[in-house]
Formats: C-alpha cells, structure tokens, sequence
C-alpha cells in the first residue's frame, strides 16, 4: 500500500534507466552498511480498513455531545459555526505553507493580517503576531520578551494560576534563568495588591488574567499595571478573548502585552489541541523588536497595489539564528484563521452577545451550584466557577459519571489550600437541562 | 482578484451569527472597572458574505492541490484526505483533556499507539507527542539534554554544536534552552567537517544538534564518526527530523548513534501545514534519558487493556506546550501511518530521492545553476544560481519569481546560508514524472530568458494575482493591523 | 486553465486506489460467454493527480460562494454549510434504507418532522418526498391527477391546462403522464388570460397547472378567481413550487385553491444545486387526494413514539423514484428550516421580494432594456433586451456573456418564451446591496457599450477563462465521450 | 434568526425609502386579501440548537458501521475514498447550478463528460448521458424511449425485478399505457429463454440484468438480445457497474441502451438517495434523438480552443416542451461527478479487482451460508445470495437484530412462490468476522 499517494512508483525502472542506474539501492549507497534494515512494523492496509479501525477507536471516546460536561479550566466547549470549518478546509488554505512566496499567497496573507487586525480590535493593542502555539507558551514567551526589554530575570505571576501554564513557565524560564515568583490571591481569589507590591521589585515583568483560574474578573487590572510600571516592569495581561466583548480591552487598561486563546473561536476542542497563542503589543519599537512570531504586514507591489507580506524577519530564527527572539517557525495558522471567520462573523455584536450569554449562564451554574456547595469565593465568574465540597471529590466525581454527567476539575490536587475543590464550567453551549440535571445528581451524592 | 479587507466589507446591522438565549435572562454586572467603554470596531457581515470572501481569498492561493510545492526542507507531501477525515471525527472535536480517562480511552490509544510506531521508525525508546511543531520539539529535546547533564552534576555542558547548514531553528533553539552555540563548518562535501568537530568538542559540549540526511540533501556518511566524536567528548546527539523523509523506513536514526530525535509530524508524516501550522513536533529519546521528558506521558497497562496519562516522570523537564500535544495532528499522522505501513514508508523515502536525484541529473549541466558539493541526494537537492547572477545579474529570487509565472511553486531560496544563490528542490514522492519534466524545463527555459532577455526575469512575476510584493517597505513602515492602517490613513499618512 | 480530460493524464501502472484483500483467496469462475473480454480504457492515475485534477477543474467553475448567481427561476440562495454538516453524519451516510424500522427511527423522524413543516407551509395535508427533483415532482402529481379522475370514474379527463409562460417541465410532464396539454395565453398584466381561461376548460379538463408568483415574478392576484374556473369545470388545481421563495412564509398555495403542488427544496430550502443535481420535489396534496400518493409514506404512532413506513396507501400511483428519495437533501432543507423558522422563513421571501424590486426600480429606464408588464414583482423580474437587439443588434445572449466579464453571473435568458429577448433576474435574498447595485450598474454600463462599441458586447466574454463557447458545432457533430473523440481522432477526422 | 443568512436584513428600510416605498407590504399589495398569514411554525433556533437536536436524532439511526449488516437488494454499502467527498464538497462544484453559461462553467462541464466517458468504457456503448434520477427511473425511462422508438407499447421484462424497480415501471408506463410483461425465472433463477421468445412479439423492448435479482449472472445475455432484436425490439440492459471490470461490456453482448446504478460509486448510501441512474445508448440517430436526459459535448471556443457545453438539448423539455423526450431538468450531476471521481481513482485495475473481490467475498457467504439454509439457485453470485429457511424469515431476522446483526432483504413478500427466502449481501467491505458471526448466530436460531 502506499502506492496510491505515490505516482512515481510506477515509474521508477525508467526514471532509474534514463539516470544511469540500476536500482533504487545505488541512491542510498553512502548510507554505511548494514544501516538500511527491515522495521518491525505492519504493511499498509486499505483506506477502507484504517478507516474502519480508526472509526471504532474514536468512538471509543465519550463526546460532550452525548455526555453533559461541566470541564473548563483551560479548555471549553464553544460551538464553531460550520461554515467556518468548511471554509478553512479548502485545500488552498489547508494545504499551502508558510507564504513565502507572497504573490501566490496573498489570500492566506490577507486572512492572517485580518486575524492581527481582528485581534487587535479586541485587546486594544495595535501590534498582534499571526500566532503562538498557545496561550500558555505565549504567557512563557511573554516573560522571556520581558526579560530581554527589561534586562531583569523575575517575573511575577498570580499563584491562581492554571498548572499547564505553570509548568510551562518553569520550562521555559529554566533556560535564561528567570525567577517565577507567585503572588498569593486575596479573600476575593483575586491578586493580593499588597504582596505584589512586595513580590514587584526588581521584576520583568507582571502578569495577570482576566478572568483568573478561578473564573473570576480581576478587578483590579489597572492598579496591578500600575503597581508594575511604577516597578519598572513590563504588564503583561493573559485574556480569554470570549470575554472581550463585554469586559474592556487589555491595552486600554494598561498592558503592554496581551496573551490569550484565539483557538476559542472558530476552533473545536480536539482533546486539547491545536490551539493558537494570541501575542500582541504596543507600537513601541523597544517592545515590537523584541517579540516572538511571524508576522504579517501590508505593504505594496512593484505596480503600487496593495498586498501583504510576511514582515519584521529579522527578530526570526532563520535569520538571527541564535539570537532570535525565539525558536518559533511553524506556528497555528490555520488555527488563526478559524478564529478570524468565527471573528469576523460574529461582529461587535455576536461578541458582545456571547460574552452576555457565557456570562448569564455561568451565573444560572453558580447560583444552581451554590446550593449544593461552597462557593469560596464571591465575585464576577466567567465560565469556571470554584466549588468547595465537604466528601472527597473523587467519589463525587465518580457518582456523576455513573449518571452519564462529567463533573468538573478537580483543582485539590494543585491547590490543597483549597481542600476538595472543583471547577465547574458553562459557556453559551450549556443547556439548562444539564445544569438541572447536574444538580440534581449533586444532591444525591454531594 | 483584488478582495477588500473584511473590515471594508463591513455594513452596520448586519448579522452574521446565531447564537443560543442565556439560560436565565438576569442582568450580571460587570464591575464598572472593568466595564468596556472602547469601541469594538469589528467587521458586521452575513454569513454569506463571510462565505464569499474568504472563498475568494482561498483562491488567491497555492497549496499543495494545485500542484508541485518542492519548497526544500518543507517536505510538501500531498496530505491525504483520509487523515482529514479522521481528525474531523466527533472522538476527536468534541472531547475535553481533562475528561476522566475511561471515557478517552480511543484518544489515549492513538497517542500511544503512534508512540509505538514513532519509536520503531527511529529507533528510539520512548516519545513526547506534546510538542506543537518542530521547534518546539527542538527547545523539548535540548531541555532534555541539558537536565540529563544537570542531573548528572555536569554543570558546566553550557555549548550546543550546530553545523553551519542547520536550520535557523537549532541554534535558536539551543540558546532559549540557554547553551552557547558553537558553529561547525562542513567541508568541500557539504557533510560535517570531522576536523573542526573534533577541535570544536570539549568537556563544555552538551551535544551536536544535526539533521540527517543534511539541508543540502546529503547524507552525513560519516555519521557513526560523528556520534563517536561526540559521545566521547560527553556530549549527546540530537537529531532534527525535518529531513526524516530522506530515509523514512530504511534508516533510523537511533541506529546511527543519536540520542535525542524531533519529528515533524507535518512534514514527513502527511499532515497538511495550513499556511505555516498546526503542526506537530513529537520528540524521542534513548531509554536513558526519558524519565526527563516532559508530563504526561501515555502509558498502557495491558493487564486490563487500559491506556492512561502518566504524570510520574521523576525528572521531567516539565511541560513544553498546554495538555498533550497537537492531538488532532497526531490522528491525522496515524492514519497516514497506518495506510502506507512499512512498505510504503520504504517506498515514499525511495521515490521521494528518487525525484530529488532526477531533478539534480537533468537540470544539472543548464547555464547558470551549479550544483555544488557532491552530487548523490537524498530527498532534496540544491542548486546555486552564482552563475547566473555573476553573468546576467539574475538572482535565486528571481528565478523564484519567474518560477511563480508558470503556475510553478518556487524552491526555497537562499537556504541553507553556505550556498550562495541557494535554490533548495525538495520534490517528494507524491509528484509525478511529468511534473517533474516540467519543472526541470521552466528552470531550464528561464536559464535562456536569463541570458537572452534578463529583465523579463529580473521583473517577474508577470502572470500571477499580485506582481512582485515590495518586502522592503513592509518593514520600513511597518502596517501590521487594521488598527494601524485605519490610524495612518486619518493622519493622511498613507499610500497604500 | 487547459486542464487535460483526465484520460489524456493517464500513466501506464499508475494507482490511486486500495482495495481490502478478499476473505478468501479462491477462484471465481465467471461464465465464459460473460467474461470481459473487450478493454477497458480507464485512466491510470494516483492520488494526488486526481485531486489536483478535480481541484483545478473546481477552479474553473463559478458557484454560488462566488458570487452573485442570480438565475431566474432557479432560486440559487446561498447553501448553509450547517446543511452540508448534517447531511455528513454518519447516521446518514452509513444507513440502508431496507434496515429494520427500529434501526432507522432517526431517519424516519427527519422525514416525518419535514413534511409537517412542509405541510404547514403551503397548507396541504400530505406530502410524499419521494421525488428526486421538480420535474419528478410534476410527474408525480399530475399522474395523482390522472388516477384521481379515473378513480371516479372521470375518465375523458384528457386535458392538461399550461400558461404559455410556464416552465417547460410543465408540459413535458403532464404528457409524460398521458396528458394532451392545452396552452393558457397571458393578458397584458402577464397573468393568466381570465377569458382564454374559461373558453378553453371543460369536461376534457382535467386541471391546470400553475406557478404562483409566475415566471415573471408576477403574483396572479386573480388566483382566487382561477381556481373557481377550474374547479367548476371539474379540474384541479396543480402548483409549480419552483417561485415559492417570492411568498414562502406569508401566502400558502393551499389557500389560493391548489389541489397539489411541488416544492424545490434545491431551491426554496437552500439545499446546493450541485452543477445540476441532486435536488429534492416533495408533493403535497390536499386530503382528498392523499390516497393516491406513491408508496411508502412515513407515519408516526404517537402511542408508542415510533415512526414507521407505511405501504398501506389503497390506490396509489406507485412509485415514481426508487427508495424513499433523496433523503441526503431532506436532511439539509430540514436543518435549515429549523435554523430558519416561521420568522426567517417570511424574512427570506420579503427581503427576495425586496431585491428583486430593487433592481426593477433602479435598472427600469436603463436605455435598451424594457420591463414588460406590471411593475410589482415577486422574487424575479423580466427585463427585455428588444430595443436594444433592435437598435444596436446587441442581443440579451451578448448582454448575459458580458456580464461574466465583471466576474457576474448572467440571468436566465430566452425565457420565459412569452417575453422577446428575455433577462430573468432573481437575486434571492442572500446577496447584499452592494452586490444589486454592482449588478444594476454592469447592466447599465453594457448598455452604454450596446450603443457606443457594441462589437465588445458581441464579442463578449473577453476576460473568462474560456473564450465564447460554440454550441452550433457541439450540437451538429456531437462528441460525448472520450470513446467517440478518440475515435474521431483514430481517423483523423477531428479538429479539437 | 434567518437574518444571518439576508444581508439586506439591516438594509430594508433605506432600501425601501430609496425606492419610494413605506413599507415591504407594500410590495405585497398584489396578494388578495387575507391571504397573508401567520404560520403555525417554531421560530428559528440557532445553529447550534439545531445541530444538538439534529445531531441527537440522527445518532438514533444505528449505522452499518455499528451492526454488522448484510442487506443488499439493490443498495449496497461500498466504501467512498475520502478525498472523493472532499473534491465534491468544494463549493464550485457544491454550490453551482446547470452549467448555462459555459464559460464560467468549464469546471462541471469537463468533470461530467469524463463521467460519461468513464461510464461509455464500462458499458460499452459511445452515447450516454449526465445522469438520470436512478436505475429505476433510468429504466423506465429507457422501456418509453423503446415505445417511441419502435412505436410498439410492450416492454418486457423479467419477473425477478426488485419491486422497486417493478413499481417504478408501473408508474412510468401508466400514462403512455405500455404493457409490462413479464418472463419468469428457470430452475438456475435466470431468464427463461422459451418464455421469452413467446412473450416477445410486438414488444418495443427486452430488459434483463447483470447480475440480477437474485445476485445471479443472467449467462444468456447475448441470446436474449438477439432474441430481441430478432423480434424488432430494442434490447435493454441493467447493470450493476461494479462488475464491469470482470464481465463484459452490455454494449458488446448486443445492448442498445444500457441503463444502471452510477452511484454505487463514490457515494454513500444515505438511506437510499441521492443516487445517478445511468443511461447509454448506441450512436445512432434514431436512437440518440429519443434518449432521455441531458448531455454534454465537447466543441470549441471562438478562439478555436476546446471547451465543453451542454448539447443535443432540442430533446429536452426547456425546448420542445410537452414533445420533449423526458420531462427530466435538474438530475443528479454531483452524484455522477463523485461516481466519476471514485472511476478514475479506481482506473482499470482497480475496478477489475474490486469486482473480484466482491465476487470472492459473495462466494465465502454464499458457501458459510449453504451450511444453514437452503440456495435454491446455483451460478455465479455478485453481492446478493438468495436464502431459503425453514423457519419464518421474520423470526430469525428479529433474533440477529438481538445479536447486533442485521439480517437480508425479505423477498417473500413480493415473491411468494419463493416461500421464506431473504437476500444477504456482501460487497468489499463486508469482513470475514461479520459472516462468521452471522453464520454462529444463524447456526442459533435458524
């Protein structure tokens, strides 16, 4: 098998005739002896019967579509409008490159420098990369851009921070040696303003999210930016871009740079990737030389018409090399443009819209929720919401899944501070029913 | 073929969207602080409006479907609309990371089962499949080089060896892990020069990053040489799979002496790139090394046929990239793997230069393009265009533009940085002969217009949706977003 | 844009498939006298040749996500892809029609809950979906017509009744179905001739059918009076759904008076057309004919929540398509009717109505362009180009091939029959205002060419990607089939 | 909702003012009165409403990938390559219409003269059209054409038609008034060749199938032409287009119009339809000037290029309306672009060894199935196996469906003279373990 992709197999013996040769054997003859080998592996088979061993083993998998799912923390089930698949799985998008060759790549030019444009409407910051890989590496790529602009080695974040993104930080920053320093949260779950004021000096960076792990708005963003630029530090804002709709931009509140999730919009969940890294900054050109990614940007042909090329190479690895602002090359472009469709359909509106929706129905979960359980903290929840259980949460856990219902994160683990603790999400997919049913279930076994 | 921005299709009241009612209809305050006051200037469109533009836009661009992409070191295979099958699978959009592992068992038995087949086809003992692309695999395996020489009290490995023809992305790599890079010449062969990696190693050398078959398509012959070199120094070999498809199920690179491997499941493995990404970058390692990889791994308890993530990795470097990796990239690579099976995995290497060599036999000898070091490739071959610039003042790039005028996607250009003019032909296996022949004739006839009539070259492209795109004042006044556009042109400071 | 037939890419040895081995390797003798034995001369290709063949043909060809498509009579609305999504589902794809009713409650659901909204909607009974288009719908119900008559006995009922501005499937099937069609002149308004009406029924009259709003876009106000005629004659009433996106959502034939009428759900319920087909032409009838519909119905026992087939229908016609119909096209207009509603659905027909007035309006007055008739349109208007033929020779042909050289769709020309030089426009509601006023503005500068350089409309199209195709030659020395040219060319005896 | 899908939805009133109007009744002032209404009809929903709800009812249909099936009888479940789906999908083909303006349309014009290339090799015969409905209206349509033809009104054809096939013919019939006669079977389930020498004087035409009802060979399918032709009737052949890459072309054994099923190719069965009938003829006027349907030539463009354009269309109704040869307008052309997509991916070798390994595969469940139940036909079997049991059929039936195994196609209601018989099928995506079980469960309770 395997043939069938390729149509040279059946051309081989005169392809190898009319170069002189006569077997395959001599194009490999500076390969040292005995390297070529056999592989213990199976032969090819069929689509047909790869099609039918694959479809049995994902459909192993229990979907949120047959199961009600309260999971969040990081990942969410948002609805992405078919036609935004179907347009991204054109094979000119979905099979092209990189663009390097602008002039027959000016529709995925074009589509990414709306995916900047788009983002940039939302964060409120004119200068956004095409992508990272996600937001957790955009944040680690944030702190390291901060250590370069600030040539200081702390960065400062929130101890209410996800363990994905936590442990990516600490990769991250083990090669330039950054200190992470954690800044507890206060009796709201929100940022202690006085230990940052402590945990701040001498720091690169200080870096917030809105809303935070524990599905809450921060409030106090602006006075957290303040208390950073006074440090001499770079702000760095970490963002669901859901939210933008309804909750104010990051650069009108103070961030010089803004990571978040693009892969929110227009992109499933797919057991947690791809997604794509939003990256985006002021025009300053101390912070623009400075940061990560590929970026596109308009510019003119040789007859004066407008087009779009990939710009500002030089801070890229192939060619500053070693000293590039960082490694990345392959990015999540398709990803990017999913968002933009969904972006882009959606309008001011649908954003705000979806943001008011989200917002009410975590507000219908927590309520509900609330009778069952603690909630630790008070506030504005924006799709996760804390609960505080008194029985160990793993037999909860269990008790729903027996009830086709998938609880919520268990957040104990990383966090025993917070005792049996959960994150229970809803977006603008959460039907009533399920949040009755989840509740239901709960008094039962809670 | 001149598409407005969707920003310039906008009309206000249109709706392009459908969305649920909120559960309750209760009003939830923002905290005023927080309260957006700014505009949202966002596109107002209708779904068939959106539709229609970025239709449009798709078609003012090449993929791979239109035809040959022999961009070198890119492996621009043709990808499988099986695998697109099976990554749009409801097993695949609708599952959560995070859900209990008896209900992803399909999703945890992919990823361990492309484990199994990864290790077998680079000889290696166990993988990551957390990182998002090639250099992020990179940045992983280096990670993992310099806890492994941490762990052991070899604190002072601060140097990462890299020949001068490696990707940008290995010494970039290197130094975000924090290693010094020490640069290694290639000789007159365009293989590593032993000489100067033997001068170049010491009781600093944490390893030598280097692809096999090499950016020039050649296969570093001396390879067991250089494994010996570096192992001997103390140092650790890492392998950059972006040019696996060279040897794809004929060599392995654990068998060569490599202790470390990045694959790009993108390139050798079918997935299609998407205009630069996702992409995939699982790495693999020598048994010695792989308590240091990052969390989860995937294991399998065959007691009760059950798969699991496992977070036990004593010395893990950590994590590289959010939850497990690319999982949609991985399905669709599993798929590929399945259907060509070890025969056709041998088949597509053998083909795949097979090409490369057809094309470096029959352009070879043109006026103009000089085909330096030795002359056997593997997957991708490079030409220099030094001739020609030197005797019409024709450059590689455009050559690369008039390439664009036959319906011809170019080569990579100017890569790797040792050749001069570098035009870099990566053909893979899923091309056929004729298009070969043809792409062959276009290099060779522009060779004529080269030394006949240059500027017809010189100004190229001629025949495609945009002419030649100005790069330069791209970054001289950078316009990066509507934003910025929308801002200069209410200054009047525009001309675009 | 010269793609070769794929024949002519063919390549001895080539493979594009896989196939499952067989279960067991045993000979299978098939009967001499049966055995192939002539050749069988099919391309020889793999893969990635047929999808980059498909791909680039896909590209020489204009759909409805390219642009404005406005056809008349032929409702060429944009295609939800949300349609396109649930006619995928595996629970479409991978379901016999022949399991047993348990098996297939889904499907079965998806037909009952459709005819109800169907039913609703033009305010009939009892729908079939059987047929596989509006042409097999026509049949469909006339052939209920017929049985109806001669069930009761009525069996001199010879007679179908057809305005002379109807579609040519009208006719075509009511003498399918046995009929001798008698042809309705329309007065001066475009409507029915009230007076030939009445002359021409009698007791040979076995009905009439009818198009409501016409192919004029013109809304018979004196429906109401029609139907007496026809009904006192003894005749029914049959409606040509192919307009029903002018009241769709606001007026249902059934209370204009029709007995049975047809939808297009390739039309009227945004399913694609797909280059011709598949389409889908449910008939409804009134409960007095529902005993004659083609079997199988589907029935619904509220009692036990089960939806079945049901064979049991005393004198039906039989069946006019095998199966159940196009049951992949029902899934997409059910999905979006859901989506749509009551409130989308009166949405879409006025904003129709809306547009195709719009153009009325702003193209009327347009030198060389008349708008016969009344002014108030549905879903389409008519223009003639006669003043223009007769003053610049420029014919609506020339007018509709210019029109593609601004990248539009030409109308429908040359019908209806009953107006000279005929441009039928129906923009649907899914275009903007922009793109009417770009297409009212194409009309007028064409206009302006028909009388300043008319030799560039008649030579038009100048900038498509094939020049002005001869249908004269295509039709004198037909060549249908690879088979037929490349034995054209054995002998020498082509020009192509 | 709905408005997501009308632009001019936000446009109304400007436009209307624009045009002199107040209000959109207005430009309904033309309906009598009263007549416009409020539908008893829900609102819209959103997408994502309706993709739950859908979703949800068509997750009840239990699919061929989840029960072993062994149904045939004239739908057959072939596996569809992937990337023919996906080249159909793309939204030039998908969303185009009947390709009227040939310059724009080159694209569909091309694709459906290679489908009646492809389809002119398999069967043999250099005529043949875009597509008609299905076999069954194709057939019907070829029984009127043999009436105008040879101005005769019998067509003949054999008693074992699958009932669909047989009620088609019926309807189609009624209205010109042919008679439908038909040949009974001999003691091989094959035409009678003495029976049909009687029933054919004065027959317009003779319709026999490759393979037939009963999944046999008809071996006498030149006899039965020359019978026909013998007698002046036009000789009619059906077949199942997957076999033609292992038995001969209809038009070589004496067929004058071969009619069959095209979208066994490249199509899913989709609960029965769409699906393409087939529809070829001889290249003679006389025959070319009745046929049915529409047709594409190949020609040339003013500039003396090739291009493709719909042709011979004074046949059809848009012309010459109630004299037309068919009322038939829009057909099934996606469906025979994916048949032709699926042909040209199979190229020779592929479509003879699928026809060999469906005939192998049918011969294993033909000889496992021998073991339970009575093969009332010897012969060579393709895809169908007739099956006679002692037991009612409708029990054994209900007690695989308990086994998750869905049984054949009862024929004993349409054929009572074959007692308790059902059609099993196989094809090449039937598996060994499928048939093995049913064998076991058979072995049960058969």
């Amino acid at each position: 098998m395997g043939k069938h992709y390729i149509p040279n197999s059946a051309d081989r013996e005169e392809m190898l005739k009319e170069m002189g040769l006569s077997s395959i054997e001599e194009l490999f003859s500076d390969v040292p002896k005995g390297m070529v080998k056999e592989f213990n592996l199976p032969e090819g088979k069929s689509e047909y019967e790869v099609f039918l061993e694959l479809n049995e083993v994902l459909s192993k998998n229990r979907t949120v579509l047959e199961m009600p799912s309260f999971l969040g923390a990081g990942t969410y089930f948002h609805y992405v409008p078919a036609h935004v698949r179907y347009l991204i799985e054109r094979s000119e998008f979905l099979t092209a490159y990189t663009p390097y060759q602008p002039e027959i790549s000016q529709g995925m030019l074009q589509a990414l420098f709306e995916y900047q444009s788009l983002i940039a409407e939302l964060v409120g910051l004119p200068i956004v990369n095409s992508s990272m890989y996600d937001w957790g590496t955009a944040m680690a790529e944030a702190a390291l851009m901060s250590a370069r602009v600030t040539k200081r080695n702390k960065f400062v974040v929130p101890r209410h921070l996800s363990p994905e993104k936590r442990r990516i930080l600490g990769t991250y920053t083990t090669g330039p040696g950054l200190e992470v320093v954690e800044v507890p949260w206060n009796e709201r779950g929100q940022m202690d303003l006085e230990k940052l004021k402590e945990a701040v000096e001498g720091a690169a960076g200080v870096y917030v999210e809105v809303p935070n792990f524990f599905g809450l708005l921060e409030e106090d963003v602006r006075e957290i930016g303040e208390i950073a630029h006074e440090a001499g530090a770079l702000f760095v804002v970490g963002v669901d871009p859901t939210i933008l709709g309804i909750v104010e931009a990051p650069g009108e509140l103070g961030a010089d740079v803004v990571v978040g999730e693009a892969a929110y919009f227009g992109n499933p969940m797919n057991f947690g990737g791809p997604r794509a890294g939003i990256f985006a900054t002021r025009n300053d050109r101390k912070l623009v030389r400075q940061m990560p990614g590929r970026i596109i940007g308009m510019t003119r042909t040789a007859d004066g018409e407008r087009a779009f090329v990939m710009t500002l190479q030089t801070r890229e690895q192939h060619i500053r090399r070693a000293k590039a602002t960082s490694n990345i090359c392959s990015n999540e472009a398709l990803v990017a443009v999913a968002a933009a469709i969904h972006l882009a359909t959606l309008g001011p509106k649908g954003l705000r819209e979806l943001g008011e929706t989200v917002l009410k129905n975590t507000a219908y979960l927590k309520k509900r929720l609330s009778e069952i359980a603690e909630v630790p903290f008070e506030g504005v929840n924006f799709k996760d919401v804390l609960l505080r259980f008194e029985k160990p949460y793993g037999k909860i856990h269990e008790a729903l899944l027996e009830r086709n219902i998938h609880g919520g994160y268990y957040v104990g683990e990383h966090f025993p501070e917070l005792g049996e603790s959960a994150l229970f999400a809803a977006t603008e997919t959460t039907k009533k029913e399920w949040i009755d049913a989840l509740v239901e279930a709960l008094k039962e076994v809670a | 073929w001149d598409e407005p921005l969707i920003f310039e299709l906008s009309r206000a009241g249109r709706v392009g969207y459908t969305l649920p009612k909120p559960i309750e209809d209760v009003e939830v305050e923002i905290p005023e602080k927080l309260r957006r006051k700014s505009p949202l200037d966002l596109p107002e469109l209708s779904e068939p409006e959106v539709v229609r533009h970025y239709t449009r836009l798709s078609e003012m661009n090449y993929g791979v479907d239109s035809g040959i992409y022999p961009l070198g070191s890119c492996t621009m295979k043709y990808n499988p609309k099986i695998n697109e099958e099976m990554a749009n699978h409801p097993g695949v959009a609708y599952v959560h990371p995070y859900q209990d592992e008896r209900t992803v068992q399909g999703a945890l038995k992919v990823m361990w089962e492309l484990e199994q087949w990864l290790k077998e086809i680079t000889g290696m003992d166990r993988f990551t499949l957390q990182p998002a692309a090639g250099a992020n695999g990179e940045f992983t395996g280096v990670s993992i080089i310099r806890a492994y020489h941490i762990d052991r009290g070899d604190t002072e490995r601060t140097e990462m060896l890299v020949p001068d023809s490696a990707h940008g992305t290995n010494p970039a790599s290197a130094a975000m892990a924090g290693f010094k890079v020490v640069e290694i010449p290639s000789n007159e062969n365009g293989t590593v020069d032993l000489e100067a990696l033997e001068s170049a190693v010491s009781e600093r050398t944490a390893g030598l990053m280097l692809t096999n078959p090499n950016t020039l398509g050649i296969f570093e012959d001396e390879i067991l040489e250089i494994a010996r070199i570096v192992h001997e120094a103390g140092g650790l070999l890492y392998y950059d799979g972006a040019n696996l498809n060279g040897i794809l199920g004929k060599v392995r690179p654990g068998d060569m002496g490599f202790d470390v491997v990045h694959l790009n499941l993108h390139k050798t493995f079918s997935t299609p790139h998407g205009g630069g990404g996702p992409g995939s970058g699982p790495v693999g390692v020598k048994d010695f090394l792989k308590d240091y990889l990052p969390v989860p791994l995937v294991g399998y308890d065959e007691e009760n046929d059950r798969y699991y993530l496992d977070y036990d990795v004593p010395k893990s470097i950590g994590k590289v990239k959010e939850l497990y990796g690319n999982f949609a990239v991985m399905v669709r690579a599993l798929t590929y793997l399945k259907v060509m099976g070890a025969d056709g995995l041998r088949e597509a290497s053998e083909v795949a230069v097979l090409n490369a060599n057809y094309i470096a036999k029959k352009l070879k000898g043109t006026k103009g393009y000089e085909l330096p070091h030795k002359e056997l490739r593997k997957h991708e071959v490079v030409f220099s265009a030094e001739p020609m610039k030197r005797e019409t003042g024709v450059k590689a790039l455009d050559v690369a533009k008039r390439l664009l005028d036959f319906g011809l996607h170019a080569p990579t250009i100017y890569f790797p940085l040792i050749v001069h003019e570098a035009l870099m032909i990566e053909p893979t296996e899923t091309v056929s002969r004729e298009e070969l022949d043809a792409y062959v004739e276009a290099l060779r006839r522009i060779s004529d217009e080269a030394y006949s009539n240059p500027e017809i070259v010189k100004a190229a492209p001629h025949n495609t949706a945009v002419r030649r795109v100005d790069d330069v004042i791209a970054a001289k006044r950078p316009i990066i977003t509507w934003r910025m556009y929308r801002e200069l042109g209410e200054k009047g400071d525009i001309d675009i």
